[in-house]
């Protein structure tokens, strides 16, 4: 039982039990903290699977920018715990349970199936990171696939992030702002 | 069916699994939930159950792509979020109240 | 003997630490505030008015909902669009010294120097339009 | 986490201590900041309570712990209770990844003087202290209080956008070491001040080769966005204004209000912390490398190797504790000489002059390594 199996399933429960926690919830805020606590599970098992950085990322880019905009927006206009907080109609409800559950039946069991077809011969750690001395060989693997194959995608996101910032700044100032000029 | 192995070495079947629940109780929140900041945070969820299988494939694979790809995912997952909240808001401050029916009212 | 290479190998990013010490200031923390309440005087007075919201001595007028500004979301989602773009920053800046040994610096400079121009942009697009305005 | 079960339970015991003495550094900060204080506004600051007054802040610590546990009304219980608790976490979890020291080698064990070392240091650490925005997000919304909410929006917008500075000022820091685990930093920053530019290399005579050198424009940016992180004054906006009274935490009093201070001062300690081994060489004594320390311990005080050993670490550790305490007097010093911002100053600061001049930084940076170097 060494360690990092062990940390598996305790981060299995607390990534499992957030995202249950955010829908379940009927104050927001709630589910909005639980959501936190279930992107900090997911930047956990980034690190239980090698991907260092994606894991600080992760903790940087969801967990400590989109979350606050997600708690900020619910403290600015206090939603109190809502009565309705879920589809009225028992029979749609559970109608609508069952198709998440078949769904969610069909995936597990699809790999379930396949589970031998990835072939073994991989070797269990990456040789290229296992050679290089330095801490950072993981990153610098990240970073030079970035930029040596994929740089037309990252001007294309550069793009895409310039034009949400417009596009929010636009939409913020329609009519409906508190400031505006009604 | 319940024996050590399945329990003590965990492969990349195991975090698939925790991905698709992951990914279908983000699926449910979206159908049940009314509340519009919940069902973006419902898609949050489901986006981060597949960067999830994304970096385990990256890993038992041994290819980075899968860690790019989360990359490209986590930016767009965020710019979708800060669009779909500001239409909230614009929501909220006509109808003093943030619920799914009042989408429909949205003109052009 | 003092600095040997491979050590950091051991254990990349030890997470049974950070977790354990999550937990046990959690915990600590829990205990410091049951201590507080256990050691912590009897409640001699209380009055409603006590208990009631703090607004500098005036009984609170009314509700806690207020109409607070649009800024602060708007702040919080171009703070998230720049994140982002200082994240793509890092694995650059950590390459970039490779790539230019490696010969192939010149498109990986020129095409950084492009994304922080789209960057440079959309922060002056931001302050032109009075976006980040706090009148 | 360790080979065996006495490295594990070590380096657990070693993560609790460096929590401790955080914790236990908080009051002697607070009383360096009343004598502080007082020294500069020509008064005597406490000196009653035992000699020069130091035994002042056990006694305030008790008069907390005496203090009714109270909440109002209108607070959310979980929060209002999760918030001071949960103000401790970050500023730990990043001071625990900074090196204090040379590894001490013991036998066949090897300790780092540190709480875990990361091979994501620097990413690790700004994804931890960005968590930092919850703690005041749950104490103005826990305490049920109007002014409280507003209090808390404004901090945390505050914090989020001194975030971006810093997160920038970081880049050029890397591009200069190349690296982002903190002691790779540290050992880059041996020996003497010298750079190739356009060829040759120059090589100083009497500058020590740390990063302040390099990077004076990231050092100053970084330096600034630590203090609205911590928010200290001048950017202690929140709790400021005549309004706002006590900003966030107007709602709570006793041993939870201690507890935002400790989350304060620990934070304003990770920034020192990381000014330090960014800029001033971490635990290097200036002129000298840790195999010429050694070297010379062994040498001429103590002929044990064991011995040779532990000493070479304590005269590190101690190196790095001089600088520590100049940046937290500074820090200090800072709080009592200038005046507060106004608020559209301050975010007018953040995102329209420390972010553009950042981001000149990188790209300067960046040319002259690519050009020049």
């Amino acid at each position: 039982m060494t360690p990092d199996i062990f940390l598996f399933w305790l981060l299995t429960i607390v990534t499992l039990g957030g995202g249950l926690a955010v829908i379940l919830m009927t104050n927001p805020i709630y589910s909005a903290l639980a959501l936190v606590f279930t992107m900090v599970g997911i930047a956990s098992f980034f690190i239980t699977l090698g991907a260092y950085f994606i894991a600080g990322v992760q903790l940087i880019v969801y967990a400590g920018a989109v979350m606050v905009l997600f708690v900020m927006v619910l403290m600015l206009f206090d939603l109190k715990t809502e009565i309705a907080a879920f589809t009225r109609g028992l029979f749609t409800g559970a109608l609508k349970i069952f198709s998440v559950g078949v769904m969610g039946g069909l995936i597990v069991g699809a790999i379930m199936m396949s589970a031998g077809s990835l072939d073994e011969n991989i070797a269990k750690v990456n040789p290229e990171i296992e050679a290089s001395m330095s801490p950072d060989a993981p990153t610098k693997l990240l970073g030079q696939a970035l930029f040596s194959r994929h740089i037309f995608g990252f001007e294309a996101l550069g793009v895409l992030l310039l034009v949400i910032a417009v596009g929010t700044v636009a939409l913020s100032r329609s009519r409906g702002g508190t400031h505006a000029k009604q | 069916m319940l024996n050590s192995e399945v329990f003590l070495d965990i492969g990349l079947n195991h975090y698939l699994i925790v991905a698709a629940l992951l990914f279908s109780m983000g699926m449910a929140g979206v159908l049940l939930r009314r509340n519009v900041i919940v069902i973006l945070m419902s898609i949050e969820l489901m986006l981060n159950a597949v960067n999830l299988t994304l970096i385990a494939f990256g890993k038992f694979t041994n290819n980075v792509d899968g860690q790019i790809m989360v990359f490209f995912v986590m930016t767009i997952a965020a710019a979708e979020a800060a669009v779909g909240l500001s239409i909230a808001v614009t929501i909220f401050k006509k109808f003093r109240e943030v619920n799914i029916r009042f989408f429909e009212h949205l003109k052009g | 003997m003092i600095q040997d290479k491979n050590f950091i190998k051991e254990a990349d990013v030890p997470l049974g630490g950070v977790i354990f010490l999550a937990v046990f200031i959690a915990i600590f923390g829990y205990i410091l505030i049951l201590l507080a309440r256990f050691i912590g005087g009897r409640r001699k007075n209380n009055s409603s008015i006590k208990r009631d919201v703090y607004e500098c001595g005036i009984p609170g007028q009314e509700k806690k909902d207020t109409k607070v500004s649009v800024k602060f979301y708007l702040t919080a989602i171009l703070f998230i669009l720049f994140d982002i773009e200082i994240i793509f920053l890092y694995p650059w800046s950590l390459t970039f010294r490779e790539f230019i040994s490696s010969g192939s610096g010149g498109p990986i400079f020129f095409s950084m120097m492009i994304f922080l121009g789209i960057f440079i942009f959309g922060l002056f697009w931001e302050v032109k339009s009075k976006a980040l305005e706090w009148h | 986490m360790g080979k065996d079960l006495f490295e594990i339970s070590v380096n657990g015991i070693k993560l609790i201590l460096i929590f401790l003495m955080m914790v236990q550094a908080v009051p002697i900060l607070v009383w360096l900041e009343r004598r502080g204080s007082a020294f500069i506004q020509n008064r005597f600051g406490p000196n009653r309570v035992g000699p020069l007054g130091l035994v002042q802040l056990l006694a305030d610590a008790v008069k907390f712990l005496n203090k009714e546990d109270f909440a109002p009304d209108k607070a959310v219980k979980t929060l209002f209770y999760a918030a001071p608790i949960f103000a401790l976490i970050p500023a730990t979890l990043a001071f625990c990844a900074i090196p204090m020291s040379v590894p001490l080698t013991i036998g066949e064990y090897t300790f780092r003087i540190q709480g875990y070392d990361m091979n994501i240091g620097i990413v690790f650490i700004l994804g931890v202290s960005s968590l930092a925005a919850y703690t005041i997000l749950m104490a103005g919304w826990g305490s049920g209080n109007k002014f409280s909410l507003l209090g808390a929006l404004r901090a945390s917008a505050q914090i989020i956008s001194y975030e971006l500075a810093l997160g920038l000022s970081i880049v050029g820091i890397i591009m200069l070491y190349g690296t982002f685990n903190l002691t790779e930093m540290v050992n880059a920053q041996q020996g003497l001040l010298q750079f190739t530019a356009l060829g040759h290399t120059v090589q100083t005579s009497w500058l020590p080769n740390w990063g302040i050198f390099y990077q004076p424009l990231a050092a100053i940016i970084f330096f600034a966005a630590t203090f609205a992180e911590s928010n200290r004054l001048p950017f202690d906006l929140a709790e400021g204004e005549a309004e706002l009274v006590a900003g966030f935490h107007v709602e709570y009093g006793g041993f939870k209000m201690l507890m935002f201070f400790i989350g304060e001062y620990g934070h304003m300690m990770l920034a020192s912390a990381l000014m330090v081994t960014f800029f001033f060489g971490g635990y290097l004594i200036p002129y000298a490398t840790p195999e010429t320390v050694h070297s010379w311990v062994h040498a001429t005080l103590i002929e044990s190797p064991v011995g040779a050993n532990i000493l070479t670490t304590l005269l590190h550790f101690i190196s790095f504790n001089i600088k520590f305490a100049v940046f937290l007097w500074i820090f200090i010093q800072v709080r009592w000489t200038l005046p507060r911002f106004r608020y559209d100053q301050l975010m007018d600061l953040g995102w329209k002059t420390m972010l553009p001049w950042a981001l000149g930084n990188t790209i300067a940076t960046a040319a002259v390594i690519y050009f020049v170097a």
